[in-house]
């Protein structure tokens, strides 16, 4: 019955995550893994249909020996990254105050959502041709649709968080004497902060599917056109090599963002 | 109003704050939607009182305090403070609105402060100084860098209370503001409240819907009728200041319990014969039942 | 929905019984520590209690004082570190055996726990329609007849979402006496309801108590509420939750609100305020300490 | 007043706002910029595409230059394949992707050894499986389901595993109270109480299926929308591509609308609460 303090170091509760490491939950987690990497090895070994057919995973290891060490591979991360921030960038440019324009003035939003939604289901990948035609290099037709990609949902997003900030806080502010500037600057910005995070980290996900998809298609650099160039090389365990690259790729993105917004939001934090 | 005194000083009775609602009308909506709310609605906020109004949930409660903050405008009907006309929210009538609506991306002092600085009052040091004073006042001065998330209710509904408070308002609304507390966190808080209102005295309107907070808390007690709400009518509340929590079982608390019990069921069996939304439905029942004993 | 009937029998079902026999509880040496985040919390301390057969005991105690976790430990949602709990004589839990949830004890929660996909007619007869105990046809007239009983007859195709929350609370405790428990777990029911509503769910509650001599075991918050309903009040100290206090109400029954006003109610309000606003105060300042 | 008085009275009204005129102007002024730049003024860059009018001639042309009009059995044999396949993908991802959510939902063992793998495969864009999954089918046309159902089935699963976890603690407790079983628990209590959320996920699995259906029938196709497009652009016949582009939105919209209906059909007690 004794009240045991919880122990900390740089933050972190030890005992908690003592408890988590060590817990049911994440043997279970390490068994399926390996359990997994097993049976796609039997697998591939026994050449079962359809799965047999991937790679198998010792193979996969010992052509990413190679790989990790040709600077061909680290190039095609160089090309995806470059395409990817670029196209998400522009759709941060131009998606957030668009998004909050539209979400402040009801006229302007009147006027332009309905064409927005329009174009909205169109995916993304759709507007590939046109917009090889029209931009004078494909490198730029490649960034166009990826910003797209990113575009209607950082909008949306922002959108759907100007609507939602609490009347309350706006009157409040009201009261205490704010001018405009002040409830945009002080109230309606920060209160949409965590939906613009939110659509920052969707937007991310679908930028990395564009690229990808967009690089097979119309390009001849990038882990896309890796993967795709693998299989038509018939060198095919560096396919699953590109997959997982992209894989982590997308993830550490994704990771980036998120850090990003708990360093901006941190009133989110519940103790 | 730029005098630099103590905001919470003690015994400042000088301030005006006398608040004249006069033959207000509100309607929503509009055709065969337009509902009427408020309906020729008259009474005094009396400088440095505390009335409380009390009505039935779904009343018009929360309306009527939109429109003497500013919010909303009356369709008909004039509202006053010390004589003139008010124009829109402004920063001598504060709300503290039910749940709390403290910034959560802003810390308990950049709360407390943002009054008077986008006002452009005072300096940084001065303002800061002022607000630690008052948090210190009310037990959060340890909580000066938490954010609203991360304090309980309790003190959320005393940060509030600070945040209006620094401003010097003539007049304080609150609606509702201990709602949603549990019972005991509540009357702790009642008392924090009726603490700060003893040291002030300050204009203060309270609006809830639990009849022994109203007589607990209140020099004058206005009752609403079901809606279209308007006042219907006022009880002195002559009990000692200050108050704490042994007036809950003297015979004159009771007394006055009673006697707004009675007004009360006959304002909720009036509502029952017009038949009004499902919101009071509960209300209704429980006064008829008193009624049928 | 003016009027229940009161002095109506009971029905034909026979599922509010009269019975006073079976629903005694007794707890002995109980206690609960939790161990979230890698830190030992000991929830409740050593609380012996029993009660009687037919018994409204009300518990009362500041936020965090246990009182949920000793419902929980009867209802059989969690176990307990040390002690044990009988039901009737039988050993219903102790520090080796969790309880089962069973439809012998059942559960009124805080927020409600309506099913909201379901009308009220299906909430009502969900406890035999899944225990099978009745036919669907059966059943269907049994719950019409608890909720007309209840005086909720006119809302038996409406979801829980389309009703007020007083009357979600009434169907509720309907739902749970169709299964005729033995004993009713209600923890903080009328939580967040405002006052005016409040005295229509107690005397609604009074009714069906008056009328089944369930055994209830009522958790609050609110004094007022604790001395009208109770036949004892038993208050708890703040963490770790011990009993302070029991108060016997001995205020007459059937109650209504004249008793409200009575010199002898107002003596057990004092000596209950006494003693609860002290742990409240303790807890609250305990509560900003641990905050800090 | 009745409901249909009611409804007359709420359309004067939206007449009334600015509202449906301002979204028309916006429309409008879309289609006038895109013909202006396109076929009027014939801009730089702008003039290689497609005009609004050359667009819209083809389209309801009887005799179409290349071949796609609303005329030409091809243009629904084109949609046909699209819309087939997204439905075999997205049936058999609903089927699998809710049932296995269901489960990881209410079985904590369960989830322990499944979730870890989902995990590991989700961040990895469905696009990327392209290459694999011709490699792993024998025929382009199941590829192709496999690429559509891949990202659908993530979706579904995903969500309903949400829902299932974002159920009320005291329903289950209640349930448990009143004597049900774990099967009761299950079918009246944890398939109930997901489906928001299982319904919020198949719109999101809408979605992202026709996504991956565009993508794999570009680069596999030998029909269907996609594949229009892709090879329109090779072909040079460029008004196609904004045909089959419009089409793609409007049948994509259109499913998901059907699925917002159906939910609105199975949630009763939702809908009612809203209104």
């Amino acid at each position: 019955m004794t009240k045991n303090k919880p122990v900390f170091f740089m933050g972190i509760n030890l005992r908690k995550l003592r408890k988590a490491v060590f817990s049911k939950t994440t043997l279970r987690g390490i068994v399926a893994i390996i359990a997994t990497g097993f049976i796609w090895e039997l697998c591939a070994r026994f050449e079962v249909p359809i799965i047999g057919m991937i790679p198998a995973p010792s193979s996969v290891f010992s052509s990413l020996l190679a790989q990790i060490q040709d600077k061909d591979y680290w190039e095609c991360w160089v090309y995806s990254y470059d395409r990817v921030l670029s196209g998400f960038i522009v759709a941060q440019i131009i998606g957030i105050p668009l998004g909050l324009i539209m979400g402040m003035s009801r006229n302007f939003r009147d006027l332009t959502f309905p064409t927005l939604e329009i174009l909205r289901p169109i995916p993304p990948l759709a507007w590939v041709p046109m917009a090889v035609i029209f931009w004078p290099t494909p490198e730029m037709s490649i960034i166009f649709v990826t910003f797209l990609g990113a575009f209607f949902t950082m909008v949306l997003n922002i959108l759907g968080g100007v609507k939602n900030v609490d009347v309350r806080y706006i009157r409040s502010a009201q009261s205490l004497g704010s001018s405009n500037k002040d409830i945009f600057w002080r109230i309606v910005l920060p209160a949409t902060l965590p939906s613009l995070f939110t659509g920052m980290t969707v937007g991310m996900g679908i930028t990395w599917a564009v690229v990808v998809a967009a690089e097979m298609i119309a390009s001849r650099s990038g882990l896309g056109f890796l993967t795709w160039k693998s299989y038509v090389a018939g060198d095919y365990p560096v396919i699953v090599i590109g997959m997982i690259s992209i894989g982590i790729a997308g993830y550490i993105s994704s990771a980036v963002i998120r850090m990003l917004g708990n360093r901006l939001t941190p009133w989110l934090k519940i103790i | 109003m730029n005098e630099h005194h103590n905001p919470a000083g003690s015994g400042s009775k000088m301030q005006g704050g006398q608040m004249q609602i006069s033959a207000i009308s509100k309607y929503f909506g509009i055709g065969p939607l337009r509902k009427q709310i408020i309906n020729d609605c008259t009474f005094t906020l009396e400088s440095g009182k505390l009335t409380v109004l009390i009505g039935p949930s779904g009343c018009g409660k929360t309306t009527l305090i939109n429109l003497l903050a500013g919010y909303e405008t009356p369709d008909s009907g004039t509202i006053t403070v010390d004589g003139s006309p008010i124009k829109g929210p402004g920063k001598d009538r504060l709300v503290v609105f039910q749940e709390t609506a403290l910034f959560p991306w802003m810390t308990t002092l950049q709360n407390v402060v943002y009054g008077p600085m986008v006002r452009g009052e005072k300096d940084k040091k001065e303002l800061e100084d002022e607000a630690m004073h008052l948090l210190h006042k009310v037990g959060l001065a340890e909580f000066r860098d938490k954010y609203p998330l991360q304090l309980s209710g309790g003190m959320q509904r005393r940060c509030e209370l600070v945040r209006a408070l620094i401003n010097r308002p003539k007049i304080m609304m609150m609606d509702e503001p201990f709602r949603g507390l549990d019972a005991m966190t509540r009357e702790l808080m009642q008392e924090y409240y009726v603490r700060l209102f003893e040291e002030n005295h300050l204009t203060n309107l309270f609006i809830t819907s639990e009849l022994e907070e109203a007589i607990f808390l209140a020099d004058r007690l206005i009752i609403l009728t079901n809606r279209p709400a308007s006042a219907r009518t006022v009880i002195e509340i002559d009990l000692p200041r200050p108050r704490d929590f042994k007036i809950l079982v003297t015979k004159e608390y009771l007394h006055y319990k009673q006697n707004a019990l009675e007004i009360l069921h006959e304002e909720a069996m009036k509502a029952f014969s017009v038949g009004s939304g499902a919101a009071v439905a509960d209300f209704l029942e429980a006064y008829s039942e008193v009624k049928a004993k | 929905m003016t009027n229940t009937q009161h002095k109506s029998p009971p029905n034909a079902s026979g599922l509010i019984s009269d019975a006073k026999t079976a629903g005694k509880i007794s707890i002995r040496n109980v206690s609960k520590t939790y161990d979230p985040d890698g830190v030992n919390v000991l929830a409740l301390d050593d609380c012996s209690l029993e009660i009687q057969a037919g018994e409204f005991c009300v518990i009362v105690g500041p936020s965090g004082c246990g009182k949920t976790t000793l419902l929980n430990a009867i209802a059989g949602f969690h176990d307990i570190t040390s002690g044990q709990i009988d039901l009737d004589g039988e050993l219903l839990c102790s520090k080796d055996k969790q309880a089962e949830p069973g439809a012998d004890r059942i559960v009124v929660f805080q927020q409600g726990a309506l099913f909201p996909w379901y009308t009220v007619l299906e909430n009502v007869v969900f406890g035999p329609s899944v225990q099978g105990k009745m036919s669907g046809p059966k059943a269907k007239k049994a719950a019409e007849d608890i909720l007309a009983q209840m005086g909720l007859q006119g809302i038996l195709h409406s979801y829980p979402s389309e009703i007020s929350s007083g009357m979600r609370r009434r169907v509720e405790i309907a739902r749970a006496m169709m299964n005729d428990p033995k004993i009713l777990l209600m923890d903080e029911p009328y939580r967040a309801m405002d006052a005016l509503t409040k005295t229509i769910m107690h005397k609604n509650l009074l009714d069906v108590y008056d009328r089944s001599g369930k055994t209830v075991f009522f958790i609050t918050h609110d004094l007022e509420e604790a001395i009208f309903l109770g036949t004892r009040v038993v208050v708890m100290t703040t963490r770790p939750g011990k009993i302070k206090k029991i108060i016997d109400v001995d205020l007459p029954r059937p109650r209504d609100f004249r008793i409200l006003a009575s010199e002898h109610y107002l003596e057990l309000k004092k000596e209950a305020i006494e003693s609860v606003h002290e742990e409240a105060k303790k807890a609250f300042e305990a509560g900003e300490r641990e905050l800090a | 007043m009745s409901a249909i008085s009611l409804f007359f009275f709420r359309t004067k009204l939206w007449l009334k706002s600015p509202t449906p005129y301002l979204t028309l102007l916006g429309l409008t002024l879309l289609i006038l910029l895109w013909w202006l730049t396109t076929e009027v003024w014939q801009l730089p860059r702008f003039e290689k595409l497609p005009g609004p009018v050359s667009v819209f001639k083809e389209w309801v042309s009887k005799d179409p230059s290349y071949g796609i009009s609303i005329y030409m059995p091809e243009y629904y044999g084109h949609i046909w394949r699209s819309v087939l396949r997204v439905l075999q993908a997205f049936g058999l991802a609903t089927v699998l992707g809710v049932t296995l959510g269901l489960f990881m939902g209410w079985n904590k063992i369960f989830k322990d050894y499944t979730f870890p793998v989902m995990e590991i495969l989700r961040p990895i864009p469905m696009l990327a499986w392209v290459p694999l999954a011709i490699l792993m089918w024998p025929e382009r046309e199941m590829a192709i389901i496999y690429l559509t159902f891949l990202a659908s089935f993530f979706a579904t699963t995903l969500n309903t595993l949400l829902g299932v976890e974002s159920i009320d603690e005291s329903y289950f407790r209640a349930a448990r109270c009143l004597g049900a079983k774990e099967r009761h628990i299950f079918f009246r209590v944890v398939i109930p109480g997901a489906m928001p959320f299982i319904f919020t996920g198949l719109q999101i699995s809408m979605g992202v299926a026709w996504f991956s259906l565009v993508a794999g029938e570009m680069l596999a196709g030998e029909y269907g929308l996609g594949y229009l497009i892709w090879n329109s652009f090779i072909l040079v016949q460029y008004p196609v591509i904004v045909i089959a582009m419009v089409t793609l939105g409007v049948i994509g919209w259109a499913s998901s609308a059907i699925i917002r209906f159906v939910g609105t059909l199975l949630m009763k007690w939702q809908t009612r609460e809203s209104s």
